[in-house]
């Protein structure tokens, strides 16, 4: 028995140590106000976290997002960078992973002191990181469209919330007498609140919700679902699958006989990069609702698509994302600059009314919500696989994270 | 003598159609050395894995007052029935020692197994002496000679504690030395144990063997001591050829 | 014997020291609990080397024992913040529910929540390794069917969007037990609460892998079918280590969640559950200490390399699948014993003498 | 009425999908008894051979037809490669092979990321396949998918074909029953051996050129099978090609006429709860080959 109790020696020991020490933490609720950490903007340049996956599923888009906040920063640096300092990017692999995302946050924000955070792609990874953010008192900016009911102090979302995206492909539906929806999504956190919304909607407006599918992520068979879709008669689809299997989808569509002219989808995941992978011939006709397409008119938009072209190859398409992740490095130079220092408390009190000169528009940024009007545009997919407006809300759309603002949706959250 | 003895009877084993054993009636007494011999095919193996329960059969095989048929493997272990196979099968890994105190522990409880061997069990050095591996004991078993392994296994079901032993060609790859030890060894275990062995080697069986069953083709093809069983006519014509 | 556990003792002693003496004070907040991540890795991975190592029993879904403690303890936590009577805060925005879940009510006790953590892991490792080992579904078949369950309890969870945080999983947790997780003295006294449970699962699989219990289970990976001739059903000697392993899975979930803070569907799955395994193969399956180095390592590697070069990351963590599992069997614990080998050679082994002593003793 | 028809159908193509995924495993693993987890890059690989493909035949049907055979070569190549590199040297450790092989299809992902990108690819798809057959206005059965389960039973009757009456079958059955014996009765048994591996990586590159008409065509397609096709082989036995066959046409309808009433999440957990219960009551698969060996 002796050396049993010589073997457990080394365990209580330190398990002693450990109640001993438990004794100085604070408690819950006990000292609100750790500092956070402090960004460190000492030197003559000011480092930025580019935090995207490189690797991994995500890693097919968030890829494009990275290239295009490089591109941004590229920009900036050449004319002169941020209150005269040149901005340094430092780029982590949140890897497709959630507690990747959040331990690379802490890394960007604790060991590198960077001055804000751009990135994340996945709702998952932005709800993973959001702590790190909140308790360190440190910016991120998020670029990509999604499902609203958030409003973090520490985060920017760049992208469209519900209002801006969901409820206008509605409003078109139904201008154009769409009378029945069928709801196809992953099975995640943004279809699920989609979905929701959407089903409130209908309710309010006299459409009809025949049936709402889900499958799970990166599923790749759709026989059975495509065949409710079609039995349910629906006088059009509402889509909110992600990734792969969007292409298995349109391809079952296809061969189902359904098409954009008898029963069209509006796709909210689709942009042009995933056009290219699921093929014209699938797509051809069928709707996306975003707030930029590679189409989208302006100078802005030309100056945007050429300099990605030039930098990345001419047959890199440029999407929705990555507009909103280019902007976000802009929104976030002139909130600074209005500030007048790199300081967060400083640059969120100064965000208010911020605007930019974006590829998708003019964008403002809502000190309430922290998000940014966004003008919503309905989008028909092409032959040549380019995405062209059919329409748009006309000016930006005020950001209602929460529906607000929009009677029907009380009670959803 | 003392001991259970074996008793089978019309035992079939069919595989897929192919009945490998025929309905066959067998009586071993107790403190016997039966030898099981028959060409390849015969049944012999397939008829020990029935009576083991690897594998399924019909009809009775009874030890003692116990209906072994029907039973899982390690419950007919427990009732006192134990083999070897072909190829020796030790554990390669485990000392000499380890083999055999796991071969004598199929009753321990379970505080017993989740502490440490502090000696070695008395039957445990005993079947060491008995096998002649004491020297031996702290040398993994994989390193042992073939039949060195062999007597291992034999140690193992000593320890185990069989009242059947059931050895299947024990003798095979073994020096002329090595089987004369190996036959002593059976003679001394089956003073208080029963012993059915299957071989091919016939001197083999002509020194050791107290009784004799040939099968053929999934049936007895004839039973007694070696001579009779030498001198039965049919058993000349199908496997010892004829003279 | 007395010289090995004194060798044990100090073996134990040492890495205590380097635990709790040297890596709090040689580490950045930031790096510590990093360190506390991957050491809650390797409490898995002690676990598959007692199953897999010494067992035979590859099981590639460690994930859900994971996942399950995992989740046991993030409810807890959820539920903890949320306050008495209240419903987390992600069930209010997505879930649509007007009570708690009854299957998650029981969390809110402590005295419920922990034991479950380990022991909810292991019953399931119970239910399904009785069904499996019983009806000899074991080698490839079990591997494969442990891989499938990883599947469906990541798809399952997912699929519960409203009560278990679909994708998301469980996150955003404010306090451990009423200490503030945000406080660096908390969270570092998490680290040691992860350090010292890992030294206690170590001497737990030490114990068991050099009690008798250690020597039957390598019998029976090595063969099964002769144990069972002895009279052991080795179903039940396997169940004892898969159900181990599944409870230090769990313990590990348990604390990942304080540690990392969060859990979710991504972790179980098969991709986690099969990682788990690729540092036990480098570490040296069979070996005590090797697994828990290997998943170190592994990690440390994952996280530096994947900073530096993403793609070169998937190669070198293929190349370590084929070269480590098809070339070096044994992992890094047996280069380790081959070089203290050739360093001090052992006494011969004795002569294997052909000589039956058999005779001598038999016919005398 | 028409939708149970329509859902048997789909079910019974789902079973195609997974019998023509399974069927190339169900060779090396039901006959070899090795685990190749790569077997799903093979597909891969089979996919990516109609990409490659339609850069130089522009005819959609041409290219697919000419795929067929070029897929077959180019994913049989590889398995042949990879048994002579690393399987024959691991024939004695069945579940390291898995990992190994779970290394290789690691690598063999990446590589396909390097080589052509980490987005999905698109292949263009024959217009005689993306139609479908009207039986009635509700019920129409999709040509692609009545495509694919005649190659499906094409497959498994050229492959019964070769096993049954070619001099190769007769080698290989041979090998699988008693390889020692095989070898001294001068059956090299080691490019039998490859040749199986030949046989069955090919079979996976033919369903990877099947599955470009129904899915995405990207580094990550493989794995999204893979589990799926080994739970078939798991639960039709080893040695034999008819419990997959089985197998797969019940999998397929079970998890389709579940997943018409509930959902795909729900579906999936059912098959495999129902592949566990399946096990209980026949733990070797449908059928079994009964050997006296032990192990």
């Amino acid at each position: 028995m002796l050396d049993i109790r010589g073997r457990w020696k080394g365990v209580l020991l330190p398990l002693a140590a450990i109640l001993a020490l438990s004794a100085c933490g604070s408690k819950t609720g006990e000292n609100e106000s750790t500092g956070g950490a402090v960004a460190d903007t000492s030197g003559d340049t000011v480092k930025v976290g580019l935090l995207n996956s490189l690797s991994g599923t995500m890693a097919i888009s968030e890829v494009t997002v990275r290239d295009s906040i490089r591109l941004a920063v590229e920009e900036i640096n050449a004319a002169g960078g941020v209150l005269g300092k040149k901005i340094e990017p430092i780029s982590e692999d949140g890897a497709s992973d959630w507690p990747t995302f959040a331990e690379k946050a802490e890394k960007l924000i604790r060991e590198d002191k960077v001055a804000a955070v751009f990135g994340c792609w996945t709702s998952a990874s932005r709800k993973a990181v959001k702590p790190v953010f909140e308790e360190n008192k440190a910016l991120l900016f998020y670029p990509v469209q999604y499902e609203g009911l958030e409003q973090s102090p520490y985060i920017f979302y760049t992208g469209a919330t519900t209002n801006q995206q969901i409820v206008p492909g509605l409003d078109y539906l139904k201008s154009q007498g769409k009378t029945s929806v069928y709801l196809v999504g992953s099975d995640y956190v943004f279809p699920r609140t989609a979905n929701k919304i959407i089903k409130a909607y209908a309710a309010a407006n006299g459409m009809t919700v025949l049936g709402e599918d889900y499958a799970p992520l990166g599923s790749t068979e759709f026989g059975t679902i495509v065949n409710k879709v079609k039995a349910s008669k629906a006088s059009a689809v509402f889509n909110t699958l992600n990734g792969d299997s969007n292409v298995a989808f349109f391809k079952e569509y296809k061969s189902a006989g359904l098409t954009a002219a008898t029963m069209p989808v509006v796709s909210v995941s689709i942009a042009e990069e995933e056009v290219k992978s699921i093929g014209t011939q699938y797509l051809d006709g069928q709707l996306t609702a975003w707030n930029y397409y590679q189409t989208t008119p302006g100078a802005a938009n030309d100056k945007f698509v050429k300099a990605y072209k030039a930098k990345y190859g001419q047959d890199k398409p440029t999407s929705d994302p990555m507009e909103a992740a280019y902007v976000s490095v802009y929104l976030w130079k002139a909130m600074v600059e209005k500030a007048g220092k790199f300081d967060v408390a400083a640059v969120k009190s100064a965000s208010d009314g911020v605007t930019f000169e974006a590829p998708e528009g003019l964008v403002t940024i809502d000190g309430a919500t922290q998000h940014i009007y966004k003008t919503a545009r309905i989008g028909k997919v092409g032959p040549d696989g380019l995405i062209t407006e059919v329409w748009n809300s006309g000016q930006p759309v005020k950001p209602d994270p929460y529906l607000k603002g929009y009677p029907w949706a009380t009670g959803l959250s | 003598m003392s001991g259970t003895g074996l008793v089978v009877r019309d035992l079939r084993v069919v595989f897929d159609g192919f009945a490998a054993v025929d309905g066959v009636d067998l009586e071993v007494a107790p403190g016997d050395i039966r030898f099981l011999i028959g060409p390849n095919g015969a049944g012999k193996t397939t008829l020990v894995d029935a009576v083991t329960g690897l594998v399924k059969a019909t009809g009775s095989a009874r030890f003692g007052d116990e209906e072994l048929l029907g039973r899982p493997v390690h419950r007919i272990a427990r009732m006192g029935v134990g083999r070897t196979f072909q190829t020796a099968t030790v554990f390669e890994e485990l000392t000499v020692l380890q083999n055999l105190d796991i071969a004598a522990g199929a009753g321990r409880g379970a505080l017993t197994l989740l502490r440490r061997r502090r000696s070695v069990p008395a039957a445990v050095s005993a079947a060491l002496e008995t096998i002649g591996l004491a020297a031996l004991r702290d040398l993994p078993a994989g390193s042992l000679a073939h039949g060195q392994k062999q007597w291992l296994e034999i140690g193992m079901l000593l320890v185990q504690d069989v009242k059947l032993l059931l050895l299947d060609e024990p003798v095979a790859g073994m020096s002329h030395d090595e089987r004369d030890a190996t036959g002593e060894l059976l003679r001394v275990v089956s003073a208080d144990r029963t012993v059915v062995v299957i071989e091919h080697d016939m001197d083999f069986m002509r020194n050791f063997a107290n009784t004799v069953t040939v099968l053929h083709a999934g049936k007895v093809l004839s039973q007694g001591t070696v001579a009779q069983v030498q001198a039965d006519p049919a058993v000349q014509q199908v496997y010892l050829g004829v003279g | 014997m007395r010289s090995l556990s004194w060798r044990a003792g100090a073996g134990f002693a040492v890495g205590a020291v380097l635990l709790f003496g040297v890596a709090p004070f040689a580490l950045s907040d930031f790096r510590l609990s990093l360190l506390a991540k991957y050491l809650c890795l390797a409490m898995v991975a002690v676990g598959i080397g007692l199953a897999w190592g010494r067992g035979g029993l590859l099981t590639l879904g460690q994930g859900v024992f994971f996942g399950l403690g995992g989740y046991a303890m993030a409810m807890h936590m959820k539920l903890a913040d949320a306050g008495p009577g209240e419903m987390p805060d992600f069930m209010q925005l997505y879930g649509q529910l007007d009570a708690l879940p009854w299957w998650w009510r029981p969390f809110a006790n402590p005295a419920f929540a922990l034991p479950a953590t380990v022991l909810l892991p292991m019953l399931v490792a119970f239910l399904l390794g009785s069904l499996v080992f019983r009806r000899r579904v074991r080698g490839a078949y079990f591997a494969i069917l442990s891989q499938a369950l990883a599947a469906a309890m990541a798809i399952l969870l997912i699929g519960q969007q409203g009560t278990t945080g679909g994708t998301n999983g469980l996150t955003d947790f404010q306090g451990f037990f009423g200490y503030d997780l945000d406080d660096p003295v908390n969270q570092r006294m998490v680290y040691f609460i992860v350090a010292g449970v890992l030294l206690l699962l170590l001497a737990i699989a030490r114990q068991l892998m050099r009690s008798r219990y250690g020597e039957l289970l390598v019998a029976v990976r090595d063969s099964e079918e002769r144990v069972r001739f002895l009279g052991y059903n080795p179903a039940n000697v396997k169940l004892v280590a898969y159900v181990t392993a599944a409870g230090m899975a769990g313990l590990a979930g348990a604390l990942f969640v304080p540690a990392v803070g969060i859990i979710n569907p991504a972790l179980i799955g098969i991709v986690p559950s099969i990682e788990f395994v690729i540092g036990v193969a480098v570490g040296g399956r069979a070996s005590l200490l090797g697994p828990v180095l290997g998943a170190v390592a592994v990690a440390w590697a994952k996280t530096t390399l994947s900073e530096e070069f993403p793609a070169a990351w998937t190669y070198l963590q293929g190349l370590l699948f084929v070269l480590v599992v098809a070339f070096l069997p044994g992992g890094l614990a047996s280069v380790v014993r081959l070089l203290r080998r050739r360093r001090r050679p052992p006494p011969d082994p004795a002569p294997v003498s052909p000589a039956p002593v058999v005779a001598q003793e038999v016919t005398a | 009425m028409t939708v149970i028809v329509s859902q048997l159908f789909t079910g019974v193509s789902i079973g195609a999908v997974l019998l023509l995924i399974a069927l190339g495993l169900s060779l090396t693993f039901g006959q070899m008894g090795v685990i190749n987890m790569a077997h799903g890059e093979f597909i891969m690989a089979g996919a990516y051979t109609v990409y490659v493909l339609q850069k130089v035949i522009t005819g959609a049907g041409w290219s697919l037809l000419v795929a067929l055979p070029l897929a077959f070569a180019v994913a049989g190549a590889m398995g042949v490669l990879l048994e002579f590199l690393l399987i024959r040297r691991l024939y004695a450790r069945p579940l390291d092979t898995l990992l190994v092989t779970w290394g290789v299809s690691l690598i063999l992902q990446q590589l396909a990321r390097d080589i052509f990108g980490a987005p999905n690819v698109q292949t263009r798809a024959p217009d005689a396949l993306t139609g479908n057959i009207k039986i009635t206005d509700d019920l129409v059965l999709s040509n692609n998918r009545l495509f694919i389960l005649a190659l499906a039973l094409l497959a498994v009757v050229a492959l019964t074909l070769v096993l049954r009456f070619s001099s190769l079958g007769r080698r290989i059955r041979a090998v699988v029953q008693n390889r020692d014996l095989a070898a001294v009765s001068g059956i090299p048994t080691g490019r039998v051996d490859r040749l199986t591996f030949l046989i069955g990586s090919g079979l996976a590159g033919v369903a990877g050129v099947a599955l470009t008409l129904l899915g995405p065509i990207g580094p990550t397609m493989g794995t999204n099978v893979i589990i799926d096709a080994f739970l078939v082989v798991v639960a039709g036995g080893i040695g034999h090609l008819k419990g997959s066959v089985i197998v797969a046409f019940a999998l397929g309808t079970l998890q389709s006429l579940v997943e018409y009433s509930t959902t795909v999440s729900v579906a999936k957990v059912g098959v495999f709860v129902a592949i566990v219960a399946f096990l209980q009551w026949r733990p070797q698969g449908l059928f079994t080959l009964r050997t006296r060996s032990l192990a």
